[in-house]
């Protein structure tokens, strides 16, 4: 019965169904707005409820796609409305579908002006991100992975901090940028197999040195995405100057799309490349590392160092997808998750006390664990899923990462290890002088407690976070069965390499 | 099944339950959930001690998947041998009794709920180390019990100092745990596993494998071996990386009693106990162990003599006595370095308690200098230092002396100059240990009192609920070497242990203990009568003594005083250079440098050619002429010049 | 040399239109200069047109020249009506001075 | 036979256009000046083209060349035609009675009309003579309607100016009629065409085409001949601007394919070269030139030079998918044009026109149907995906790829993404600034219905795009190119 | 041998004059040298065979566009004009890519390759028969675009130059008869000593 329903379309498009009753639930009194939020926050609920339909009509021992839709959309071109999930795109899926009413939710009193106009934008990004993670069509793909950029420039640049404009340009320039070389290399693969279509495109045979440029051009796009050192510049201003709910998107998902580009593209179709490029990838992967984890530490702004840790994180992910070996790539994908969950409870957790203080100075605080005591736990636990403690997603991710990374090479597992511990150096440092210490100033003192709002946004990330870091099978069964075949399929490319060699 | 189960999740309950209570303000149903939790587990843990270690039913329970992913499997199973079974009993008595005494040490304070709910949480997070089946589940309770100590650490956030001091211990340990996560790598590379019974069935088959580690060629199982002892390093203050658990005295004392001497920071010694099978076969990464422990052991009690806090004196007295248990197990005594794990956590449990007695007598006062003269006031608390003391200093037939003896016993018999110097530096400690023991024997409880009349007037013997699970930890420091002699390193050794411990025939220093020569077994005594007599003579008869010593050794005195600068060379080298970094990787690098160069000076530069091109665009109607022109004259020279081929 | 060919038409037509063009761009008096230097490349194009028309035999180049003449009239007109409305806003026909947007 | 049924049927909406020209002629001398004679001559106007348009659907779809072959229509030329009406009608529509920059005047009307039957008989030209009169057929209107402000320096300056240069291209591309006329002995395209093919394409004739390309480049105001572009969109008054930025280049563009692909496709190497530089130039100036301009005007003229860099990038494929590539480009320029000028149009203070790029800011908290379709817009023109110029620039750099040249592909890319520095920064102003001094409110319906309309497609473009792109790729394939390359 | 020497004098006056078009400082004279030009050019037709657009070149742009030259020239009254100091600087430039472009066309011309060779016109018809047999069959398209041309030219300068001015005097005939006797007079009684006073 679930398959004769059309679920990822439905999930894909729902959200702009539900612009199109805000649209029409014009009027510009509080009651409208105040409609504009809740018909936001029900239809990404729903949606998410949907999404959960996903989940629950997967088959984990199918390796292939599954919910496939396809229809003749530029016709006889090989460019068709493709949609479909495997076990790498499902997550991804879910983690939007989830994270979006969390968001709306994050945004429901720190958004004053233009709340529609949010609501809508939120929305339409919803789309574009569940979109692109189901779309099996590189045209839909690149549609739904540029087309991101509109509501998030919209978001950074309308609700965003004082210094607004230079990040919604910087954003969106960069990652322009990178996105329009990728844009030549599809244009070339089409060109080459006469189809975008991502499941025939993966088993198409390009020569060696085709791949090696097309691989370039791929990178060009997704390392600016993860943000891969050096090209990370772009994340901090970003972050800092986007609302709450910007943030907790921008990390917790859009950060991904680099990551799955890698993955659902790099890999399969560039295997020799991928396996050329791995020890470049490293390098600057571990500079991402230790160099971000540096710089974090001498942060002064809450935001800023929490981005500054994502783009270290990314450095994980990235290590993981290029060791091209089972656990390097399930962990990658399980830290992206992992990491979507954390850094959007970390960026709720900074949005939260932002509310009360508006400012982001790390200086401004101390002794905040005596006025909001819950704060304290649910900051405490994301600090430490962030640093990667056993018991929590964050570790999972990372030691498969570094058990994958091992495999490939011992001092690779060895410098992106040394992020264990700048990590943790960071982010206690964080915590000691925000949370710890006795409060003093008059206005931390006001600051009211956890509102039930606050903490229902923050609960189910919680859980969530613990629950995959005690309990991962869900999640690695998913991966499991997709991610093996994909580094079967390069190492065979890593053993036709070497052969020729 | 369940029962073993219990053993390990009961306390995870009380902690959630206090935990909950805790955000409540619920302190005394807090406390009751988790003291009932927690001293079940102990009973269980009585009952499973006897079935597993002396009735020999080793057995595993799987509990849940955990992390699969291909080769690489770790599930939830906990593992019960001789091994874990001694820990089992020692974590949950020494905890039941902290938990005990946390109530009345903490009645004051307004959150002792989540004082116990933090309590609780380590013992489970302890008892999942020690029961682990697998290294990553033991890495999980390895970071657990660090977590917890970084919040017990932390528990009075207020104080600077306090959330300072768990921030480094929870770094410090983490730079070992880079260590030991290393090392799980390694044998994952190596065994394709992390299971314990398939790295220990297989050890020996990789006695001569070399590995690349960081691009040098090493002998495979030495790697992993010194790896795994980083991590222990870490988790048990051995030298380099001590220098968090002085610090870690910030925390309430149960804390120190619990964590910082009898559990946690023993995990290191356990972990090597725990990986034998496979250190067995390094000999070089046994020496480093031996020379650390070694080196540690008297390091530690050098700082110890000149320390003036009460704590203080203890925590390096811990570290000391680590360092013990280590290079005892460096010499392959492992049940040696078991034995006095067991011992020392009685009697030092014993004595952090007791001095936490004292402190709160004295209303948290903790400098010896201003105390004295207390033990009319408070005998009970007087009479458990003694014993606790005497167990430390290794007097005969209190436990300490037991399994110190045996310690340096196999030391002197493992016939190898790295023994060989164990020794010796052990007994120099043994004197040092006895001296400072008395020493804050005698500055704490005999002599004029130092402090205000008014906190002397006040001093008072604790509550009964303080005293009485001093009593427990009493009994076991003093009898618990006599007890367990026989079994632990004794002539029911081989049996007692089975397979827990894995021992090479050729490393005989734990048999040939029993038959070194009397004056080794007896040096050790006699260095510590003189330490006590030294200690009596310099406190107590002529206290002129240490003020003179300390002029006479100026120089030395301020390197104990010091902590051998520890902290300070690490601040400059690691604190604030790296602070120094981040700022200039982040104001040269990335906005020096990646963005002057990328973004904006891109900009920039697209800005500079735009303004250029305006400026072309001069609006004179010839100059748009002659462009078009040029542009035809262009075109026309590039086809004559046959369009670059 | 003497025998006179098509080259040396189209020789005289070239170096009229390249004394247009040049005079288009060279020229910073005024515009009815350049109105002239196009009327020049166009007498040129008509030279063009008829020489090659004359050599060929075919009667399609002096067609062209002669629509060419006619539009050359036309545009000569308004060329003249716009410069004239140009002169009544500016004042002068000055080169140089027509220059009020640029950039 | 000099006239048969044929001789009408497939110049039809040509002869409505001039019938219609000249019945206005004699409205504007007639009537006076009031307001409802005006209101009756753009109606009229609007008749006529609406009847262009309609005739378009009766034309024969089979290639014809009527009038001796100096007029020919195939499919391909049927569908510019289509654009160019669809575009000259917006432009006619979106004038709003009371713009006085000289265009209320009755004549104006006159003049576009006869602008737009010269962009058709260029469009349908089928010998280089009709090729040159139809160009100026086009050209002489534009060139009155861009000094039509007479009381305005700015007007007459960027009239001037655009007669100046617009002479010159014309004699250089006469000119470089005359050589190819000369060195293959015939006008006629088909003529010129098969002499080509059969004869060693002399030096002659490509400097010819050299020099026609050269002309041509300069009416699409394709770099280095652009330099009139900013000038005259900014001088001229904003309707006359609308009209040049949407409906000129198409005609253009679509001489420059016919002679092209038709003409000359036996040189096929020779005007590549020449067109792959006039298209890197055309991109780079029009990204690199709008960024610092104040003037709204003037900057969607460098956006206009940048377009027209991409339509030439598909051209300079030389392939019937580049030519399927120019005819989806330009059919969502002119959409996007015609919109965001009849946004411009609106733009008006105190009841008289603005159009500095500052006027725009806070656009988006007094006028946000306005500002929602600039932004939609500029997001297109940007290439901003899902929009309607996203795809047209996938297709023309697609065949760009296809053709071996990748280099002009990431050139493309690389400085739409400059362009897209200066499209954002109008969203900037409209949405990230505050309201400095708000425009008057109120919109005359017309310029509404064009926005919607535009807006419509620029958004939905990915539902058309599919039978477009089968379209034109079927229309394409009147070229006589497939397989040469 | 005729021809030869009437072609060089033709073509070399036809060539001065251009330059002294582009180069005279008065611009009276350019259009004079222009006017030279053309009438060489018609020469230079001539010699080709075309008479009819010899003829035409004169009575077209002789008479009619030179002397619209002039008449803009006289009105406008345009002072004589100073070579700038730009002139000079741009000369070499200039000069270079003029020369450049020369040379390049040049090149083609005396490339002899395809060179269409010279044929036989006598076709029996003269010049102007021939052109009016196409004119208006062959050609009738053209010349209708070309009627088209003109009325654009027409109403483009009339648009353009035509212009109300308000403070001119001018006739109405429609005003003169629609006027009526109160529209203009009014009768008023003034009072002594105070005079007309203005509403």
């Amino acid at each position: 019965m679930l398959s004769s329903w059309p679920i990822l379309s439905i999930v894909t498009f729902l959200p702009l169904l539900g612009v199109l009753f805000i649209l029409l639930a014009s009027g510009k009194n509080k009651s409208s707005e105040h409609n504009c939020k809740m018909l936001a926050i029900w239809v990404s609920s729903f949606t998410f409820v949907v999404s959960l339909l996903l989940y629950l009509g997967f088959d984990n021992s199918i390796v292939g796609y599954q919910f496939e839709e396809q229809f003749e959309w530029i016709s006889g071109s090989g460019i068709s409305y493709h949609l479909g999930v495997d076990g790498i795109s499902m997550p991804f899926i879910l983690l939007s579908t989830f994270l979006t009413p969390l968001s709306i939710l994050a945004s429901w009193y720190s958004i004053k002006q233009r709340i529609r106009e949010f609501m809508i934008a939120f929305l339409v990004l919803e789309t574009m991100m569940v979109g692109m993670f189901a779309s099996l069509d590189m045209m839909m793909f690149y549609l739904f992975f540029e087309g991101v950029l509109i509501p998030m420039f919209l978001i950074i640049g309308i609700w965003g901090g004082p210094r607004r404009v230079y990040a919604a340009f910087k954003f969106f320039l960069f990652t322009l940028a990178g996105s329009v070389l990728m844009l030549v290399c599809i244009m070339f693969m089409y060109l080459k197999a006469g189809t975008t279509d991502i499941p025939i495109l993966s088993k198409f045979n390009l020569l060696p040195e085709y791949q090696f440029w097309l691989f370039i051009g791929f990178f060009a796009s997704f390392a600016v995405k993860v943000p891969m050192w050096p090209v990370h510049t772009w994340l901090p201003d970003a972050h800092v100057e986007a609302p709450t709910a910007g943030s907790m998107i921008l990390a917790g998902v859009l950060l991904k799309m680099g990551g799955y580009g890698f993955i659902r593209f790099s890999l399969p179709m560039f295997p020799d490349a991928s396996v050329y490029f791995a020890p470049f990838i490293f390098t600057l992967s571990v500079i991402a590392i230790i160099y971000t984890s540096f710089v974090a530490l001498a942060q002064t702004d809450m935001k800023k160092l929490i981005a500054y840790s994502s783009v270290a994180h990314m450095g994980f992910v990235t290590i993981g997808i290029f060791t091209l070996n089972q656990q390097g790539i399930t962990g990658a994908m399980f830290q992206m998750i992992s990491h979507g969950l954390i850094s959007a409870a970390l960026f709720f957790c900074v949005g939260i006390v932002y509310d009360r203080l508006h400012t982001r100075e790390i200086d401004a605080y101390g002794g905040v664990a005596d006025i909001m005591p819950n704060y304290a736990v649910f900051f405490m636990i994301m600090m430490l899923a962030s640093v990667g403690l056993p018991g929590t997603s964050g570790f999972v991710g990372e030691i498969l990462v570094l058990v994958g990374a091992y495999k490939s090479s011992s001092s690779l597992a060895f410098f992106a290890a040394t992020g264990l511990v700048l990590g943790a150096t960071y982010m206690l440092w964080l915590y000691r002088r925000v949370v710890f210490g006795r409060a003093e100033k008059s206005e931390i003192m006001r600051m009211p407690v956890l509102n039930n709002r606050e903490i229902g946004i923050l609960l189910p990330l919680t859980i969530f976070v613990i629950w995959f870091g005690i309990f991962p099978a869900p999640l690695l069964d998913v991966l499991n069965p997709v991610v093996a075949l994909l580094s079967e399929t390069v190492s065979n490319a890593q053993i036709a390499t070497a052969s020729l060699e | 099944m369940i029962l073993y189960q219990a053993i390990i999740f009961l306390p995870l309950i009380g902690a959630a339950f206090a935990g909950v209570l805790s955000l409540r303000q619920q302190h005394v149903p807090a406390e009751i959930i988790s003291v009932v939790c927690i001293c079940l587990s102990f009973l269980l843990s009585c009952f499973a001690f006897y079935d597993i270690a002396i009735t020999h039913n080793q057995l595993t329970i799987t509990i849940a998947r955990w992390i699969d992913s291909a080769n690489f499997v770790a599930n939830w199973s906990l593992r019960f041998d001789t091994l874990t079974a001694v820990m089992l009993i020692v974590v949950t008595s020494v905890s039941s009794c902290v938990h005990i005494y946390s109530i009345g040490y903490m009645h004051n304070d307004n959150a002792r709920a989540r004082f116990m709910a933090y309590l609780s949480l380590f013992t489970f997070a302890m008892l999942m180390l020690v029961t682990a089946d697998n290294l990553l589940q033991l890495f999980f309770g390895w970071e657990g019990v660090g977590v917890a100590s970084y919040l017990l650490i932390g528990f009075w956030y207020h104080k600077p100092s306090a959330h300072k001091a768990a921030m480094k211990a929870f770094v410090v340990n983490r730079v070992g745990d880079f260590g030991f996560a290393l090392g799980i790598f390694v044998i994952f590379y190596l065994f394709g596993s992390i299971q314990f019974d398939d790295i220990f069935s297989d050890a020996f088959m990789y006695k001569g494998t070399k590995i690349l580690f960081l691009g040098v060629e090493m002998p495979a199982l030495e790697v992993a071996a010194i790896l795994l002892f980083i991590g222990a390093m870490g988790k048990s203050a051995q030298l380099g990386l001590h220098t968090w658990l002085p610090d870690a005295m910030e925390g309430p004392t149960p804390v120190s009693a619990l964590i910082h001497a009898a559990t946690m920071v023993t995990a290191g010694v356990f972990l090597v106990c725990r990986m034998s099978p496979l250190i067995e076969y390094a000999p070089i990464a046994l020496d480093i162990i031996t020379v650390v422990g070694a080196l540690t052991a008297i390091f530690a009690a050098t700082i110890g003599m000149t320390q003036f806090d009460i704590k203080r004196v203890i925590a390096y007295s811990t570290c000391s006595q680590l360092g013990y248990m280590f290079f005892a197990a460096g010499v392959s005594a492992y049940p040696a370095a078991m034995f006095h794990l067991t011992t020392h956590a009685f009697f030092k449990a014993l004595l952090f308690l007791g001095a936490g007695s004292v402190i709160h007598a004295l209303s948290d006062e903790q400098d010896l200098r201003l105390m004295g003269g207390l033990w009319k006031k408070i005998p009970l608390t007087y009479s458990l230092m003694w014993i606790g003391s005497l167990a430390l200093a290794g007097f005969p037939f209190f436990s300490g002396y037991y399994s110190k003896d045996m310690i340096l016993e196999a030391a002197w018999a493992s016939q190898s100059y790295i023994g060989q110097m164990a020794f010796w530096l052990g007994c120099v400690a043994a004197l040092l240990t006895a001296f400072y023991s008395w020493r804050l024997l005698i500055m704490a409880f005999h002599g004029k009192p130092r402090c205000s009349t008014e906190v002397f007037e006040h001093v008072h013997e604790s509550p009964p609920i303080m005293i009485l699970p001093l009593i427990p930890l009493a009994i076991g420091a003093i009898f618990a070497g006599w007890f367990g002699y026989q079994l632990f390193v004794g002539y029911d050794m081989v049996y007692f242990w089975g397979d827990a411990l894995f021992i090479l025939p050729e490393h005989r220093a734990m048999e040939d203990a029993h038959h070194v020569p009397d004056w080794v077994k007896r040096l050790p005594v006699w260095l510590a009568a003189s330490g006590v007599g030294v200690a009596v003579i310099a406190y107590a008869v002529l206290p002129a003594i240490p003020a003179m010593m300390i002029s006479f050794l100026r120089p030395l005195h301020k390197l104990f005083y010091n902590k051998w600068f520890f902290d300070e060379l690490y601040d400059i080298l690691f604190v604030r250079s790296f602070v120094n970094f981040g700022k200039i990787l982040w104001v040269r690098g990335d906005q020096g440098t990646i963005d002057a160069f990328g973004p904006d000076g891109m900009s920039e530069l697209v800005l500079r050619g735009s303004d250029k091109l305006s400026k072309l665009q001069s609006g004179y109607v010839y100059h748009y002429a002659f462009a078009m022109i040029i542009g035809v004259v262009t075109l026309l020279s590039w086809y004559f010049s046959g369009f670059m081929g | 040399m003497l025998e006179i060919s098509l080259s040396h038409y189209l020789t005289v037509s070239a170096i009229l239109f390249v004394f247009g063009v040049f005079g288009i761009f060279i020229n910073r008096k005024n515009v009815i200069t350049i109105l002239m230097s196009i009327e020049l490349i166009l007498l040129s194009v008509n030279i063009n047109l008829v020489a090659f028309s004359s050599f060929s035999g075919t009667l399609s180049g002096q067609i062209f020249s002669l629509f060419v003449l006619t539009v050359a009239a036309a545009e000569a007109a308004i060329g003249l009506a716009i410069l004239v409305i140009y002169f009544r806003n500016r004042g002068s026909i000055a080169v140089e001075d027509l220059n009020v947007m640029k950039g | 036979m000099l006239f048969t049924q044929i001789t009408f049927q497939a110049a039809l909406p040509e002869y409505i256009l001039a019938l219609t020209a000249l019945g206005l002629v004699l409205m504007a001398a007639f009537s006076g000046s009031t307001n409802s004679a005006k209101r009756f001559i753009k109606l009229t106007a609007l008749v006529g083209y609406l009847l262009a348009f309609a005739s378009i659907f009766v034309l024969p779809s089979e290639s014809h060349s009527i009038y001796f072959g100096l007029f020919r229509i195939n499919n391909f030329l049927i569908y510019m035609k289509a654009i160019v009406l669809i575009g000259a009608f917006f432009a006619c529509w979106m004038v709003t009675s009371d713009w006085a920059d000289g265009v209320e005047k009755p004549e104006y009307q006159v003049l576009i009309m006869l602008a737009t039957l010269g962009m058709l008989l260029m469009i349908s030209a089928n010998d280089l003579i009709s090729l040159y009169m139809g160009l100026e057929l086009q050209s002489l209107p534009l060139y009155v309607i861009a000094a039509m402000h007479t009381r305005s320096l700015k007007s007459s300056e960027a009239g001037l100016k655009y007669f100046l240069l617009g002479a010159l291209s014309s004699g250089m591309l006469l000119y470089g009629a005359s050589l190819v006329y000369g060195y293959t002995g015939f006008t006629r395209f088909d003529d010129i065409s098969s002499f080509i093919s059969q004869n060693v394409a002399s030096s002659g004739i490509i400097v010819g085409v050299v020099f026609m390309l050269s002309g041509l480049a300069f009416k699409i105001s394709a770099a280095p001949f652009h330099m009139w572009t900013p000038d005259v969109y900014e001088g001229a008054p904003t309707p006359v601007t609308a009209l040049f930025a949407i409906t000129p280049k198409v005609a253009a563009i679509t001489l420059l394919m016919n002679v092209t692909y038709f003409v000359f496709s036996d040189i096929r190497f020779e005007w590549m070269q020449v067109i792959i530089a006039l298209s890197v130039a055309s991109m780079i100036i029009g990204a690199f030139g709008a960024i610092m301009q104040k003037d709204l005007k003037r900057m969607m003229a460098y956006s206009s030079i940048a377009h027209m860099g991409y339509a030439l990038a598909g051209l300079a494929s030389g392939t019937h998918q580049g030519a399927a590539g120019v005819m989806i480009y330009l059919t969502t320029y002119v959409f996007m044009s015609a919109g965001a000028f009849s946004i411009i149009l609106m733009m008006r203070r105190d009841g008289l026109p603005v159009q500095k790029l500052s006027d725009l800011s806070g656009l988006s908290s007094t006028h946000p149907y306005w500002s929602f379709g600039l932004m939609i817009f500029m997001f297109s023109m940007a290439g901003i995906p899902p929009l309607a110029g996203f795809f047209a620039k996938w297709y023309v750099f697609l065949a760009a790829v296809n053709s071996g040249l990748i280099p002009l592909a990431i050139i493309g890319v690389l400085t739409s993404v400059v362009g897209a520095f200066y499209y954002l920064r109008i969203i900037k102003l409209m949405y990230f600034e505050d309201v400095d001094q708000p425009l008057d409110e109120g919109a005359p319906t017309e310029n509404v219905i064009i926005l919607s309309l535009s807006i419509i497609v620029t958004v939905l473009f990915l539902f058309i795009i599919g039978p477009l792109r089968e379209w034109s790729h079927g229309i394409s394939q009147t070229f006589p190119v497939s397989g040469m390359l | 041998m005729i021809e030869t020497i009437f072609f060089y004098l033709f073509a070399s006056v036809t060539c001065l004059a251009g330059l002294m078009v582009i180069s005279s400082r008065n611009p009276v004279h350019s259009v004079l040298f222009l006017i030279l030009s053309f009438f060489n050019a018609a020469g230079l037709f001539i010699l080709l065979g075309a008479e009819f657009l010899a003829m035409l070149l004169v009575v077209v742009y002789v008479g009619a566009v030179a002397v619209l030259f002039l008449f803009v020239v006289m009105m406008l009254d345009i002072n004589f004009a100073e070579l700038r100091d730009g002139f000079q600087r741009y000369m070499p430039l200039g000069l270079g890519v003029g020369g450049l472009l020369l040379t390049e066309i040049l090149f083609v011309f005396f490339n002899r390759e395809n060179m269409p060779e010279r044929l036989d016109l006598t076709t029996g018809v003269s010049n102007t028969r021939a052109l009016g047999r196409v004119l208006y069959t062959d050609y009738i398209y053209l010349f209708q675009i070309a009627g088209l041309i003109l009325l654009v030219a027409m109403i483009g300068a009339i648009t353009l130059t035509l212009r109300k001015r308000e403070n001119v005097r001018k006739q109405s005939i429609k005003k003169q008869n629609e006027r009526k006797r109160e529209d203009t007079i009014e009768v008023v009684s003034v009072p002594t000593g105070v005079g007309i006073r203005k509403p």
